[in-house]
């Protein structure tokens, strides 16, 4: 099962944490929680979140439908959040669930690299110095890229 | 035809979405030239930025069939996450 | 800096996040849940875990420190249940925040890995058939020897 | 010097924790034989399990040396997470 959420609001640990890890078939949850990080030399306010409304949806599901193919796993959830976010505020939730670890740890990963290069979001940065948008990273690119050669 | 641009695109463009009458199917290449050559500036933001293109919100590559009633979209690299 | 926690009762994955999440330095928290897993064949009611009063502590903060020595980590959390645990709750957390999240899941899961294959807990799975002791898994020490031969 | 046993050793032994009149140093091993020799129920349990073994809380090979006022432990593989 596979739920996909974009919204404005923040997200509930709790109730996510509890979404996951009602079957009793799982024993492993693993949780990837990304925040409104400071910037270093500029004083970041806040971040703004634009998206492709309708597509965003598409393709988190289309990244989640590729993970339960890769993996056995009970459940992934993935929330995005957009609109303004102020420093140290949640942007994104990836949560999966599976009968083991390692398949967990692995899935939640990839759900992450495959959402930082096909999901599309982006970022603008608020800063005393001004506004910019964020550049997309050759790190996050090398990150997705090693996924198409192992199946683990 | 409508024809999305997002992000630091959009803000250069000026532009959130366009309508191009085309009847006949074309390629998303040959899209993006048509729209280049509305004004020196329309060239060279679509030039200088790195672009990604989807088509009824899916990932295509530029050789890809665009036809009338699609929804097209250019976008730069995302940043999400 | 590194929490660890040997306790009967319950974690409490908000204020855990909470913890997590507190410094704008740490753009990624990635958690870890275990939980008492359903097993196959046999009808299990409960598990009970034994520990090694003192070494378990000495353990899991040594495991900390390993993981701290590796990667740039802001924060770890580990905290680990005994006594008895009826199917579905909650076994085992370990939770990390980092700038980033590459190192964020690296370090979660070489803690795991190192949990299960360096700290004293034991568990004994109670089933209609039955109480047994878990044996360990060879896939456990293969998955823990891996960290050995690579510093990623 | 004080001497733990958990899990299956404990139950196999009934044994959780004896105390061993130890003036000289010595090593795990020779502790251990020294163990074995009590009877043949604990040589038979002590052999046949993989044992692991700790002094003071951290894991040792049994050619660690223990000596007076130390805590030996042994025990089977750990199984927790």
């Amino acid at each position: 099962m596979i739920r996909v959420a974009v919204q404005e609001h923040n997200f509930n640990m709790a109730e996510l944490y509890h979404e996951l890890s009602q079957s009793p078939a799982n024993g492993a949850v693993v949780t990837f929680t990304g925040l409104v990080r400071e910037v270093v030399d500029t004083e970041l306010t806040h971040l703004t979140l634009e998206h492709y409304p309708g597509m965003t949806e598409r393709a988190l599901n289309d990244i989640g439908q590729q993970a339960m193919a890769r993996w056995p796993l009970g459940k992934i959830i993935i929330i995005h959040r957009i609109g303004i976010l102020g420093l140290n505020e949640n942007i994104v939730f990836v949560g999966v669930a599976s009968g083991h670890r390692k398949q967990a740890f692995a899935a939640a990963e990839f759900l992450m690299d495959y959402l930082k290069t096909r999901a599309p979001f982006w970022k603008k940065e608020h800063t005393s110095a001004g506004t910019s948008w964020v550049a997309a990273k050759d790190s996050d690119q090398t990150a997705a890229s090693r996924w198409q050669s192992s199946k683990e | 035809m409508k024809v999305l641009f997002f992000a630091l695109l959009r803000e250069r463009l000026g532009c959130a979405e366009l309508v191009l009458e085309q009847n006949e199917p074309t390629t998303v290449a040959k899209v993006l030239e048509q729209l280049k050559s509305r004004s020196q500036e329309w060239r060279n933001t679509l030039d200088n930025q790195e672009l990604l293109a989807a088509v009824n919100q899916s990932f295509v590559d530029f050789d890809a069939t665009v036809q009338k009633g699609d929804e097209l979209a250019f976008f730069p690299p995302v940043t999400g996450g």
